[in-house]
Formats: C-alpha cells, structure tokens, sequence
C-alpha cells in the first residue's frame, strides 16, 4: 500500500471503522444532531447526554464510509467530559488539522490520525461529518445540517 | 432492441482499437504512480487530439460572433456553427437540422422542455410519467414544472437488483391521463438499455409525448430518431468525446413550432419593440444570447470521429468489457452486483460487503484506476434498492481488457486490505 | 464616475501592446488579401494563446466530472473549476466565491434572474424599470417575465443621438412600484458610459433591487460589486478574451439565498426523493447539470491575462482609440455620428448618408477591416431614433492607431465607391 | 476594388440603388407582399395590379441596403406580364442562381447580375428578400413573411 492510502487509513483508523465504538442510540440523551454528506448520501446522528453545558456521555448512529465512522467513533470518545465551549474548541481544530493537514496543537490528542485527510480533498467532508452533527448539538440546533458549501 | 434501432455505420471494419487509444493525450499519464486506467467514462468521456485541435483551429483562425456579422471571421464561424448543428442532424438521423436545438447539455435539454412545452401543455390533474431509474436531471425539472402546473408524477418501476424496467406495470401506469413520458435510454448506474423503441409506440398510441434521455447511449450506440419514434431526444457532448459545455435536445418539427420561447434575448427574436417581441422559429427560438460557438464546433469533430469507428463497433467493445468485467466480478466473494445479467450496456456497479463505495474508488484512485462512487444522481433508486451508492467502472472504446483485468486485480487488493 | 468605479490594478506600468498583439494568433491572417483588422470586439473578443493553451492542458491533462467524483482527474477537474470562481469572485470583487454563479453568458444570467427572482418577487401592478438603450437581452426577458407576473415594463429614456441616459425623468419613474431596475453599464451601440454606481444608489434608497449588464464593461475597466452596490451584475466570457459557452452571474449573497432554483437536475441537489427534493444553497443551487468546466478553466485564463495588462491600460487604451476614430469620422461629410461626444467607451457607431450600414461593411469586409452592422441588438432604440441600423466599429487592446487610419482611409472609400 | 466586390456591386445594381425603378405605392394595387429581413432589420413591401393569374403591374415600397433595394427594383420590371405560375417558377430559378451562383437557365435574364451574391452568404438573404414578398403576393398569403430560416 502507498504512503498516502497508510496516512488515510492508519490503523486506528480502521481498526474504528470496523470496530466503531459507541455506536447506538443513547438512553437518556437530551441532544441531538444530524449530519448528511450530500456527496455520497451518508448521514450520522450524534447523540448527546448534557448535563448543564457538559457532555456527560456521547454515542452515534447511521452509515457510511471507513473514515465517517472511524470519526464519529473516535469523536464520541473524545467528546465526553468536555464542556459545550471546549467542543467548539476542538471543532475548530479538528476542521484546521483535516484541511491542512497540520496539528497545530496539543488539544486534539487522538484525532491526529485523520491529519491525512487532507491530501484527499474528497474525503474531507467524510471525515468532518460527525463533527458538524456534534457541533449542532451541542449548540442546540435543529434539523439536519450538511457539509455543503463547507468550505474545505 | 437495439440492433434494430441502428443505421448501420461500418459494420465490418477491422478495428484498431490501441492506435484509437493513442488518439488520447491524456490517458497516456501516471496517476499516483500507476498508469491511469480511465474507467469514469459514464460521467464524462476524454476528448481526442482531434476535437482539442478543432477547438485550437477555431480560436485561432475563425472566431467571431455568429449570425449578425457579415464580416469573413463572423461567416465562417456562422458556417461552423451551422454545419454543426447539420452534423448533429445527420448523426441522429433528424429530418432537418432545423430540429436540432443546441443546450448545455443534457440537464438544460429536460429542463428547456419541462419549462417550454410543460408549462404551456401540462394541467391539474395531468401525470407526467417517469421511471424509477432515472438521473436527478430526469426527475427535478418534473417536480418543478409539476408544482408550477399542478401536474402529478408516477414512476414505472425497476425490477430490483437486476435493474430492469418493469413492463408488467406500463398498462397500468402508461394511461390517457399521462401527457408526458420521461425514460433514459441506457441507465447511468445500472447500465439497464431500454426498449426505446417500444416504450415510445406504447405512448404514441395514446397520444402521450415522449422524451428519451440518451445521456449515455448518444455516443454508445446509433441512434435513430425517426425509427426511435420519440418526440423529444437530448443528449451531452463531454459523454460522447466532445468539448464541455454544450449538447442537444432534438425536437420534432411539429412539436417545437408549438412550443413557447424558454429564455428570451439576441438571436432568437424577428422583431422587439418595447412591449412586444415576435420571436425566430426553431431551432433559433429556444438559442437566446451568444452560443457556445467553439464548443458546437468540438462536438462536430467528436462526431466525425465516432462514425469514423463506427458505434456498432464502440458498442459492441463496451458491451464485451461490461461483460467480461461482470464476468470476473460474479467470482469475488462478498459482492453485491446490480443491473442485468445480460445485455447491459458498457459499465459494472457492484457494491463490496462491508466496503464503503467511497473507499473503493479511493483506493482504486491511489492505483491510478479512476472509479466513481456515489449515488451517481439516482438518489431515488438507491433507496428502493435499500442502499446510498454504489461503485462504478464505466467503459469506452479506449479501454482495454487488460485493464479490466487489472482493475479486478485492485479490487481483490481492496477486499484485502479491508480484510473482509 | 468611471475611475470611481475602479480598482487601480496596475496604473504606472509601461504597456507593450504590440507584444500584447501577438499573443492572438488570430489577429495575424490576412482576409481578402488584406491584412485583418478586427474591430467587432463589441460581438465578441478574440483569445490570446494563453487561453487556448488553458484549454488544450485541460483537456489532455486534467479532464473528468466534476464535484461528485474522488478520483484524481476528478479532483483536479473540481479544483480548477472552483479556482475559476474564486478568480472570478476577485475579478469583480465580490465578497465571496459562493456569490458567482457560472451561465452560459450574460443573456442566461438575465434569463436565470428574472425567472428565478422574478417569479417570486414579482406581482401584478410592480413595474421593472429598464433603460431604452438595453440590448435584447436586458429586454426580452423581462417581457416574458412580466407576462407570467403581470408586472409591467418601463423605460428611462435615451436623450437622442448623443446616447445619453435622461437622468432627469429618472425622478419621475424610478418609483416605489418599481421592484427591479436593470441597465447596461456601457451600451453596445452608442459607447455610452452609464452612471452605475449613482444609478444603485438612487434605487437603494427606494429598496429596489438591481442588475447591471455588464456585458461590454467587464473586460474594459475594472468593476469592483461592492462599490457598485448592484444587487446582481452579469457578463459573458467570450467578449472578454475567454471561450464561448460560460459567462458569469454575481448575485448579493443575501438576494441570492433566497431565491428559488432555476433549472433542475444533477449538482444543484442535497437530496431528492421520487416526489421531493431540497436543494443546495448558491451558487451550486443554480447550477444545474454538469458545468462547463473548460469554459470556466479557460475564463480563469482570461482573468489573469486581463489583470496582467491592467484594466485602467485597456479601458485608456480603448477610449484612445474610440475618440480617435470619433474625431476622424467626424471630419467626413454625409455622416451621422451616435453616442456621446466626450467619455465614450471603445467603440463608434455611423451611418453614411444614402449608404446601408451592411454595404458599410461588405465592404470593408473586402478591404480586410471587419466591422458589424445592424440593430446590434437595440431594435427597440434604433426605432426611437428613426433608423434601423448602424455600422459599428468597435476596439479592444490589440487594435492600434494605424488600423484606426486604415478604417477611416476604408470609409472614405466606401463613400466613393457609392458616389456619395 | 476587387473582383468579388464588383461581382456583387455590379454596375446594374449600383444603378438601380441609386435609381430605383417602380420605387411607389401602386394605384389599383390588389395583392401585396411584405418581406421582412430580422438580421437587418430592412423590409419591403411589393404590390401588384393582378389580373386573374397574370401581373399587370408591379411596384415596391420599404427601406434597405443596396443589394435588397436593386433587387426589388429589378423584381418589379421583370415579374410585369408573368403569370403566377411564371413568378413561382421564376422564384426557384433566382433563388437556386442567388445561392449557388450558377446561371442554370435563361430564364433569368438581366436578373443575372444577383449571381455574384453567392460569395457573400450574409447577403443573400438581402438579394431574395422582395422575392420571398411577390412570391407571398402571388400566393395571396397574409400577413409579413420573413427570410428568417430561409435555408440559404
Ligand atoms: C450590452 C449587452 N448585453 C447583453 C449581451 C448579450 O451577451 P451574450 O450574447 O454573450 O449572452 C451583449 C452582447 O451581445 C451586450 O453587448
Ligand atoms: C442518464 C443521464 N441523464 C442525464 C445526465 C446529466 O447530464 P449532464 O450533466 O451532462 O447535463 C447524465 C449524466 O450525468 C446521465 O447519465
Ligand atoms: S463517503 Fe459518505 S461520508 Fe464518506
Ligand atoms: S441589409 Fe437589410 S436587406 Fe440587405
């Protein structure tokens, strides 16, 4: 395999994928948020047990490709325990390193692994899916939102 | 079916399919180190050196504005144009050049007359009947002159998996109430061919108007609008070797003259005054503005090269790597195949147990095979079929059997890696 | 009002337009044994090899679909289509690329513009508000527009030969009724300037919305949108050095947000079901079928050539070359001048006494000078000033002082030959 | 001047559209033709005294270039004493000369001087333009017709 494919799908990687870790709905959860990739049809749910502006547990549903799950799995990991601010935080970090490709900081641990994605501009808007549907529902915001006219 | 929809072109040629092949600058290119195997002909094919040339030739010897100049650069860019649309005319067998109405493409074609002949023709009450396998280029525009009249939309269903139309349901669908029938020739993710031929006499009888996608058969397979005996036909150029930009919608003389203007502006009018404008007759009526000029004349030069092969020829190769491709596919384990078992036209859309489509083409790409995944504009059909998209390998002349085979051979490396 | 309007792009450099000159390979042919002097710039622009060469890289390099592929042909494809908005977005400045939306040239913007808003936001007893100096295409659509609303037209006046706009009536009908007010920013057949950015200004106020056809403006001097302060600008590729078949659409992104789509199909999509579809926001909401993706490549190409050479040295340059030849006319008996004396864009418009404008130009045809005669689309304003046509002469960068010399010396001889 | 100009301004076309003849409305007109060029802008109408199936007298009316102004004045001095079926035929026979540029008949006549337009494709239209209307007033056609798809 290439270097680049490895860059895309580290081990990880595919080791979330096809094992995604919170994958289910969530007894108790008071958010929730949808994204759809428009591109390829694929859509997540996220969803969230808050506690005040903490997110006390996260989970995900819904289909699509290796690096979606692979993302929406590592994202309800890494999302537990942070406050709404920190999410928000993160969100942007997230969407700088996937679109650069560079981690400019410490704060996003785990997530470098999809630091490779940036050399699959396609594959951008795969990665970022569940972010946004997190990123809706910790701003409680309803209805579907799409990485269209993301800019990435 | 389709044999005997064709005008025979050159039946008995020898072809040379790898000097063809050479007629292509760009397919002789490594892609992330691998040569590029071009199999994403269904969304747009590669252009020969000798439509890049004409494009060149036009833009450095001929351009000029078409139809009001008299000067020497001003006629013969008029005359390009001209013959242009008269070699469309020929190469689907129109009876006059007058019938050939030059769009962007096939999008702008349905839409052109789903606004001009919908609006004028479609009531309350009326159907305008589609069929589940169409592109959302066959199915949008419907739904939006269908909420403007208050028309309603029924779908001839497909079959399943294997991706036929269902025939058994068109009595009871294909009714007086139906003023429209909209159905694609060869389906973009099934590669389904449809009886054209027979769809449009069913509709005939009834009166009902017909409109044949040829999106993917115009430069796949010959094409005869007289013996298709539909009323409307459109097609793109960037599918069939031609420049970008521009395509067709051929018309049936009788039907165009009692069609509304679609867009309004220079070139298709007689007369304007301030409140009052007469309009040109067709094919100038539906051309307002400035057309793609260069790009009437790539398509003219895509044209000349393809019967210059002859589409039985084209047709018959892209067949035998569908089917040689399918062939080898059926022996995979783990895989999901749609559209029929026999007879399909030139591509294989397969879906991989536990591998997104998505990650087949990336990985396909990074061995320099060019797939498409994706709902490829059948979102509909994809959730009938219960799925969000598959994987594409889609054939033309320039494709080899050896590359089929090295795109099975990535394939299997995929399975691999996903360890499925 | 003009240098207003402008973003100083490169003021201060020393121009070398005979390098600029042979950039066209076009431009070096000779046309009825004599050397081509081409001035009908106004029709449409004539490309330098750089545009060319966009093109033919394209296509024997980087060719496929663009947005819904992963591969890399796709990817570059996509890339460099989206490049062309960006560089477009900067072109006019437009606050962002998600604002410019790719047509087939200035008449399918005004089309897309007047179906789209105008369906909507148009109702029986509003008048759209145009100038009598509009080309068919700032007229015709809004014509059929106002059929379908039964809103109602009306004109501000042209003050006479001299071509100006009667700002004085604009008062009396630039109302509150008015919902839409659309004017050219320079007038193809007088050479007429308009006063945009006060033309905007006054509508504002009013909170009537604006489009400018810049059709003849755009590649001649700098347009910056926001200074402007147009809600909608549109102009066309091919007379701006780029190919046929694209042109470009600039909507405020707010006024473009809400604005129902125009033409349905493939990209413009999030999701479509058999009976319901929700849609993309703009630009790709507009954007219907598969784009014209060498089109916008090789408008890019344009751009950047434009830009290099500075759009204040080509306007100077064209207004040099416009009064020059203004001046020179004017000193022929039996002749008829139109557009304004003083401030005149790069074109002149005559008539001969007792010489039709076509016999004009069939014969400098054959001295090799190609000029256009006719309505040049403004039937409605020739009527008004009691002619049907005029024989135009019209420049851009690579026209020189001696070509404008060889064009008088051709007049007069013109002027002989008919024993006028 | 060079060849092809003087092919098309030939010294009889010249001096008909500077002299027009029969350039008036008729008395005791009882048919008449318009003919309307949409790329020029130009029309003419063409009237005619008929008595039963032959023209009696002929005249036009209408503005337009030189071509379009000597062919009318040519038209109505040839078309007196024909027969409609004579007009028809002499119709085709122009038109096929005007287009190809071959003088196939004698037919013509002094009307031979229009082969030369041939070489200018955006001026046929102006030449065949007071055709199209004594062609309509022989037919007894209503209304304008137009050179508009005229298959030149
Ligand atoms: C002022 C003006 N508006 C509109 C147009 C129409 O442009 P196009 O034919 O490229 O659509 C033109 C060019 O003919 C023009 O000069
Ligand atoms: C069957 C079918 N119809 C319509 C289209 C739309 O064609 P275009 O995008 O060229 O307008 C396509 C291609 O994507 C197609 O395959
Ligand atoms: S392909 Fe759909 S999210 Fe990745
Ligand atoms: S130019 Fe009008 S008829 Fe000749």
């Amino acid at each position: 395999m290439s270097d680049d494919l490895d860059d895309l799908y580290q081990q990880v990687i595919l080791d979330h994928c096809k094992s995604p870790r919170n994958f289910h709905t969530l007894d108790g959860a008071n958010r929730k948020g949808e994204g759809y990739n428009p591109l390829c049809g694929d859509n997540y749910t996220v969803f969230l047990k808050m506690n005040g502006d903490v997110v006390e547990d996260a989970s995900f549903q819904g289909s699509g490709c290796c690096i979606s799950k692979a993302s929406a799995s590592l994202l309800t990991a890494t999302v537990k325990g942070k406050t709404k601010a920190e999410v928000q935080a993160l969100f942007a970090k997230v969407h700088d390193m996937m679109t650069t490709g560079t981690v400019s900081d410490e704060g996003v641990g785990k997530l470098a692994v999809f630091a490779g994605v940036h050399k699959f501009p396609a594959r951008v808007k795969c990665a970022i899916l569940s972010w946004h549907a997190v990123l809706a529902a910790v701003e409680g915001k309803d209805g579907p939102v799409s990485t269209e006219n993301e800019s990435d | 079916m389709i044999t005997q929809d064709t005008i025979p072109t050159r039946p008995n040629k020898m072809t040379d399919w790898a000097k063809l092949r050479a007629d292509f600058p760009i397919l002789d290119q490594q892609v992330h180190g691998h040569p590029l195997i071009y199999f994403d002909n269904a969304a747009s094919s590669q252009k020969p050196r000798a439509v890049i040339e004409a494009l060149d030739r036009y833009y450095e010897r001929d351009n000029a504005n078409v139809h009001r100049g008299i000067h020497e650069l001003s006629n013969r860019a008029t005359t390009a144009f001209e013959a242009a649309r008269e070699r469309v005319a020929k190469f689907i067998n129109a009876k006059t050049p007058e019938e050939i109405i030059f769009t962007r493409g096939t999008t702008e074609g349905i839409n052109l007359v789903a606004q001009a002949w919908g609006t004028k023709n479609l009531r309350p009450g009326d159907t305008i009947l589609l069929t589940e396998m169409e592109h959302h280029s066959n199915i949008v525009p419907w739904q939006l002159v269908a909420e403007r009249t208050g028309a309603k939309l029924a779908y001839l269903p497909v079959t399943g998996d294997e991706g036929l139309l269902d025939l058994s349901k068109l009595d009871q669908l294909l009714t007086r109430e139906v003023k429209l029938f909209a159905f694609t020739h060869i389906s973009n993710s099934l590669g389904t061919v449809n009886p054209v031929a027979e769809l449009c006499e069913r509709a005939r009888k009834l009166g009902v108007t017909t409109l044949v996608d040829a999106a993917q058969s115009a430069g796949h397979l010959a094409l005869d609008v007289q013996k298709i005996g539909c009323d409307f036909l459109v097609f793109s150029s960037h599918k069939i070797c031609g420049p970008t930009g521009i395509g067709v919608l051929w018309g049936r003389q009788e039907v165009l003259d009692a069609m509304p203007p679609y867009q309004g502006g220079g070139e298709m009018i007689l007369t304007v005054d301030f409140f009052k404008t007469t309009y040109k007759k067709a094919p100038h009526r539906f051309e307002a503005g400035t057309p793609d000029i260069s790009g009437a004349i790539g398509l003219h030069a895509a044209l000349d090269y393809l019967d210059a092969i002859g589409r039985e020829n084209i047709f018959k190769h892209d067949q035998e790597l569908a089917a040689y491709a399918y062939e080898q596919l059926t022996q995979l384990k783990g895989i999901r195949l749609f559209g029929p078992k026999t007879g399909r036209a030139g591509l294989v859309s397969f879906l991989l147990d536990d591998v997104h489509a998505h990650d087949v083409v990336t990985v396909a790409d990074q061995r320099g095979v060019a797939l498409r995944g994706g709902h490829h504009c059948n979102q509909p059909l994809m959730k009938k079929l219960g799925i969000v998209s598959t994987a594409r390998a889609s054939f033309y002349f320039y494709n080899t059997r050896a590359e089929v085979d090295r795109f099975i051979e990535v394939v299997r490396g995929i399975q691999k890696f996903f360890g499925t």
